[in-house]
């Protein structure tokens, strides 16, 4: 009877891979960069391996000079980065097997979409460019035949022909700096799902991203950056779940706010609980400081339940995507 | 709710393509999410809206008034935000937002003073006097949204305002937007493609597929009354199971939806899953209504060729088309993985 | 549902349905084909209509004067083609391969696309070659043709004509190497090459005969004089230093350019 | 306000205030649009740098009428040869140079760079639509204009009534009042009109300005070939530069200097076509520009 729901599944979309395990493809050992005085980046150190992962970090927090230096755009002036074992900025055969989408819009206006990909392929020293820049094209849903120039292009259909210009030599290390900018909806479904695809098949997809919803889906593996440091690493959900020590607020909604406030405050030990009123069509609610979340998921059933009262709703204020973000990167 | 737009049955040609053929739908006070995937038609209709282009066919009303005639008097009544972070570097900000008020019939001194109040209200208060060269991307998102404000219009346009921005300043902006739809008694047309952000923001929606006007209303509307409990529960594996096999013996369906469970039943659902989680000794971190998301109402709608295998979603088949208040699929045993 | 295996230990596997679409992986591409596509590339994105008709407009300028010159029907017509002939090749044609050859690479740097040629397992030498035969292969037919023509209209004494095919490509061929340079390394390198060409070239390099060595306009005047006898002064090297000295030290500046590309911060 | 009574405060309820009073419409916006341009043709508001280019040449078009004054009221009236003063018609001679600097770069910076930082679609989502904002611009560059074309002759003729050198009696006043400002305005609207065309032609102001000095001075040297090769003088209406001087010296009653065998008719009518020509080049132009949203 058991066996007809799964046990907690695993990370989807198969990119539950543990970074520790495989040998990884990036490494960034002690390294920073200064612009003048102003620090870039200051000692950050991890390894990437294969599957997504998602850099994230607030605007000017040095990912875009992180991701370049990853790419050999730009030196560290302190520490070593290796991709795939070798030093991108002076090993030029490493620069083959890394496809890169950068932030900035500017393509080779001069060209149609299949001229800039295929010479990406030539670039790249791929055997067949022709074969290589239809298949790319076809990949990101671009007619290869289109024969208008980029500058004709929407901000969204020019975002693909970047990424199709980062696949067409078939690479190992996938750097993507907000690549599903300007995309619709289906769109977007459509490059996370296959960015998991290209994470599944061993390569590595180092993606940074501002929508954190979007990051959920990537996969859960993420870098965050903050100031020019690295903030937090590994496993967002797990990262998640170390922030229990932190007080957190939790909501919860119910028919009898008081009632269930009264037992709470009695037998699970939170430190203070706020009433909200119902609002028209919507039930009271009662919010939750504690220090202990774990002890308070644990009871409150037991607590509702006593306390004669139904639990329509529970939702932890704090728990979220962006709360979590916004509590690794404040200074 | 006295509509502040009314669209109906409008056609819109470039040449040979078909931007909007036949959209039909009203955007009234509060927050308007303007949804379609890229080419739906969404320019279209905001350049209708403002009276820049003339409809082929079929009739708009903005404020009671026909763009097509009423044009500058409308615009007049406007605020907008375009999607490009394009400003003139260097002229001052508060320069900028006083000369797009002063040109919207603001007279000069009301202008400058309006201009500073919709710089502080945005957040720029002391930068306000800074050239916009020198200014972020989150900057400029702010100064494009003061201009759209500080002539008081009684409706503002928003495309992509949250465009560039990292996730602490998108909250900041989400939140101000909302203020504008409710505190400030202006109606806001925001057209964006994070649905996650319009869920957040909004409280109706218009879904545009193919120039047509898919489906629109309030988003409690157009996701439907959820049916069913959505429940992350967490402790030891086997109480978990316990809980489980206590709410399944009562009959209802159990669906995994991502880190989450699906059960969907009759009867006093709610407290049948309290009792069964405190007799399993389980804990739960998150419980709540089960709604469908408004991505499944805006691929549903066809606005997408295929549904998006989302992660989270993997187990729940992504419902086909959902009228409005449809009760949830059939349930279906867990898909093996 | 039992979680997925993870992948074998090796770094790359096949799954059933691959996503690739090129076949074996590159190695490392071939120099000439890269050399022809870049060079392509650079030919197409920088012959835009303004600066085409811009700068033909200036050539059509000058030609219109020789023609009114032949009109008049000057009595010295060597010493005036010879004179023609150095003016346009000091002004004219440097300002013509300074509006192309900054743009070649320099455009690309100031809108961030460079990242799509620098980024190849391709040696940064490869890049500036393209650069410079883009420059050389818009100039000479733009400028040069009308150049040759009109000095022909003036004069078309054999001495004069070779004397300025010879100037010509020199100076054609080591402007672009300078000003392809001057748009690597200078962020707004349009006018900080008019600078060069109309006030160093123009009035510092007159000062002596040192300060005029440090001018490629004085090489060009030289070739001219060697070849057509009329003296031209400042312009008092050999034939042979006056070819050799400017197509070394392009080559030099060319070398500098590509070192300092290689070294560049790539948006 | 009158004061508190002691002992009482109140909250002043700093929400969003909505505006009621009077919206100045669409005049109101092109008045706006005007007085923003012409600022910002002139520098004004802006860093040193922008004011750079403008104002010398404005300067070295007031320079002559300056001189010229100071010399009549700093000598005796008999020094003064009594053909020292220039006509207000030949006064153009003297500043034509720098008129046409200046007009080079006012419409070009006044038309071309809405394009590229985003304003045209600001405009265009104002109460303004194509033509009200072309009339705007064109008010802007006209007045911009103006200051070298209308004012240096209007200062010559105030200074020298004043030290009752020039016209005396109401008569002769008012007829020299009326020539000055009709050159002024002909010439202001000659200009304005050919330089809003060809600023039209693209959205870099450094392209745009570098095309109008080529356009004056190759059809300078065009006629300057026409005339070597005997061709009729009224082909150098070709030039706008010969057409202005021309047509100054005819409004003021002095036969035309530069081409008398050309009847009034032709250079009227080239006036025209280069004026008006000009006008609908821009507004063409900007119909067919495609906003991006």
């Amino acid at each position: 009877m058991s066996a007809s729901w799964s046990s907690a599944p695993t990370a989807p979309g198969g990119s539950s891979w543990v970074p520790g395990s495989a040998a990884p493809m990036i490494e960034v050992a002690g390294a920073s960069k200064w612009f003048g005085d102003v620090v870039a980046v200051s000692e950050v150190s991890f390894a990437v391996g294969p599957g997504v992962t998602a850099l994230l970090g607030p605007n000017g927090a040095g990912k875009s000079t992180l991701l370049r230096m990853l790419c050999g755009l730009t030196a560290a002036d302190q520490g070593t980065v290796r991709v795939l074992g070798a030093d991108p900025r002076t090993d030029l055969a490493v620069r083959g097997r890394i496809g890169i989408v950068p932030q900035q819009e500017a393509v080779f206006e001069a060209l149609d979409a299949y001229g800039f990909v295929r010479l990406a392929a030539v670039l790249n020293g791929v055997p067949d460019p022709d074969a290589a820049a239809r298949g790319a094209l076809g990949i990101v849903e671009l007619d290869p035949d289109d024969p208008r120039r980029i500058t004709a292009y929407s901000k969204g259909m020019r975002q693909r022909v970047k990424v199709a210009q980062a696949l067409v030599n078939d690479p190992d290390v996938l750097v993507l700096d907000e690549p599903l900018t300007g995309l619709d909806p289906r769109q977007r479904g459509h490059m996370i799902e296959l960015f998991a695809r290209l994470g599944a098949e061993g390569r590595c997809v180092l993606v940074s991203s501002h929508v954190l919803d979007e990051v959920e889906r990537f996969g859960s593996r993420v870098l965050v950056v903050a100031q020019g440091r690295l903030a937090a690493t590994g496993d967002f959900h797990a990262i998640r779940d170390l922030m229990d020590d932190r007080p957190h607020k939790i909501r919860v909604r119910t028919d009898k706010p008081r009632e269930l406030a009264t037992v709470l405050v009695e037998r699970v030990g939170v430190l203070g609980v706020t009433l909200e009123p119902p609002a028209p069509g919507r039930a009271g609610a009662v919010v939750v400081d504690t220090t202990d979340a774990p002890a308070f998921r644990r009871l409150v059933a037991r607590a509702a339940r006593h306390a004669g009262a139904t639990l329509w709703e529970i939702t932890p204020l704090d728990d979220d995507l962006e709360s979590v973000f916004r509590y690794l990167v404040q200074p | 709710m006295d509509a502040v737009i009314e669209v109906a049955g409008v056609v819109k040609r470039w040449g040979p393509t078909l931007a909007l053929g036949g959209a039909t739908c009203t955007v009234g006070p509060g927050v308007t999410g303007l949804l379609g995937a890229n080419g739906a038609g969404k320019t279209t209709l905001l350049g209708l809206i403002l009276g820049l282009q003339l409809p082929d066919d079929g009739a708009i009303r903005v404020f009671g008034l026909d763009p097509t005639q009423a044009g500058p008097e409308i615009r007049a009544r406007i605020g907008y935000s375009p999607e490009h972070h394009l400003l003139p570097p260097d002229v001052k900000a508060v320069d900028f937002v006083r000369h797009v008020a002063e040109v919207h019939g603001l007279p000069r001194r009301e202008a400058t003073t309006r201009a500073s109040d919709a710089l502080w209200q945005v957040g720029l208060g002391e930068e306000r006097g800074r050239p916009m060269g020198t200014m972020s991307t989150g900057q400029r998102q702010r100064i494009k949204l003061a201009q759209a404000l500080a002539h008081d219009p009684k409706l503002v346009l928003l495309d992509e305002p949250t465009d560039g921005l990292d996730p602490v300043q998108r909250d900041a902006m989400l939140e101000l937007i909302h203020r504008i739809g409710h505190e400030f008694g202006i109606t806001v047309l925001l057209s964006s493609h994070l649905l996650e952000e319009v869920e957040r923001v909004c409280d109706h929606a218009v879904i545009l597929n193919g120039g047509v006007v898919a489906t629109y209303g309030s988003l409690d509307d157009l996701r439907g009354g959820g049916e069913g409990v959505t429940i992350e529960l967490v402790g030891p594996e086997a109480n978990v199971q316990a809980a489980l096999t206590a709410v399944h013996a009562t009959g209802a369906q159990i669906f995994v939806e991502g880190r989450s469970y699906v059960i969907l039943g009759h009867g006093p659902l709610f407290d049948v899953v309290r009792d069964a989680v405190d007799d399993a000794g389980a804990g739960i971190r998150r419980m709540g209504r089960r709604t469908i998301s408004l991505e499944q109402v805006f691929l549903g709608v066809g606005a997408g060729a295929h549904p998006t295998s989302d992660p989270r979603r993997s187990g729940l088949p992504s419902p086909s088309a959902p009228p409005p208040s449809a009760p949830p699929p059939p349930p279906v045993l867990p898909s093996p993985r | 549902m039992t979680a997925s295996t993870p992948p074998p230990a090796s770094p790359r596997h096949q799954p059933d349905q691959r996503v690739s679409w090129a076949t074996s992986h590159g190695q490392a591409p071939d120099t000439a084909t890269v050399l022809v596509a870049e060079y392509r590339l650079l030919l197409r994105s920088v012959a835009t209509r303004g600066r085409l008709v811009a700068i033909a407009a200036l050539a059509l300028i000058s030609t219109s004067i020789a023609l009114a010159v032949r009109l008049v029907g000057p009595e010295d017509p060597l010493g005036t083609g010879v004179g023609f002939a150095n003016a346009n090749l000091t002004t004219l044609v440097p300002v013509a391969v300074l509006v192309f050859g900054s743009a070649t690479l320099g455009d690309l740097i100031d809108d961030g696309s460079l990242v799509y040629l620098w980024l190849r397992p391709i040696p940064s030498w490869i890049h500036v070659a393209a650069a410079w035969a883009a420059t050389v292969t818009i100039t000479l037919p733009l400028v040069g043709a009308p150049v040759l023509l009109a000095t022909t209209l003036i004069d078309p004494e054999g001495s004069l004509v070779l004397g300025t095919l010879l100037g010509l490509l020199v100076a054609v061929a080591a402007y672009a190497a300078l000003f392809v340079t001057g748009g690597i390394r200078f962020r707004r390198s349009l006018p900080w090459g008019l600078a060069y060409i109309l006030i160093w070239e123009g009035f510092v390099a007159l000062a002596g005969a040192t300060a005029s060595k440090l001018a490629v306009r004085s090489y060009v005047r030289s070739i001219l004089s060697e070849t057509t006898g009329e003296r031209i002064r400042l312009g008092e090297f050999s034939l042979a230093t006056g070819i050799v000295v400017p197509l070394v030290v392009g080559a030099l500046v060319l070398l500098y350019a590509t070192r300092r590309l290689a070294k560049t911060d790539v948006a | 306000m009158t004061d508190l009574p002691a002992g009482e405060a109140r909250i002043l309820d700093r929400g969003y205030r909505h505006f009621t009073g009077e919206r100045t419409g669409v005049p109101g916006a092109v008045r706006a649009l005007a007085v923003h341009s012409f600022q910002r043709a002139l520098g004004l508001r802006r860093n040193l740098w922008a004011k750079a280019l403008p104002l010398p040449a404005v300067l070295i078009a007031y320079l002559p009428a300056i001189v010229f004054v100071g010399v009549v009221a700093l000598f005796p009236v008999e020094d003064v040869p009594t053909d020292f003063l220039p006509s207000y018609g030949d006064y153009y001679g003297f500043v034509i140079a720098a008129i046409m600097l200046f007009v080079a770069f006012v419409a070009p910076e006044v038309l071309c760079t809405d394009r590229r930082t985003g304003m045209l679609g600001v405009y265009l989502s104002s109460p303004l639509d194509r033509d009200t904002y072309l009339l705007g611009k064109a008010i802007a560059i006209a007045t911009a204009l103006s200051l070298v074309c209308l004012g240096p002759p209007l200062l010559l003729l105030v200074a020298n009534v004043l030290q009752s050198q020039g016209p005396d009696g109401v008569g002769d006043i008012l007829l020299a009042l009326v020539r000055v400002l009709t050159a002024g305005v002909v010439l202001t609207l000659f200009y304005t009109g050919i330089t809003m065309g060809m600023a039209s032609l693209t959205d870099r102001k450094t392209v745009a300005t570098a095309g109008i000095i080529l356009v004056f001075l190759v059809s300078i040297m065009v006629t300057g070939i026409l005339n070597v090769s005997g061709a009729a003088e009224g082909s150098q209406a070709i030039s706008p530069t010969y057409l202005s001087l021309d047509l100054a010296s005819r409004i003021h009653g002095e036969p035309g200097n530069l081409m008398p065998s050309a009847s009034s008719a032709l250079v009227w009518g080239a006036w025209l076509a280069w004026t008006v020509g000009g006008f609908a080049l821009a507004r063409f132009r900007l119909h067919a520009v495609q906003v991006s949203r």
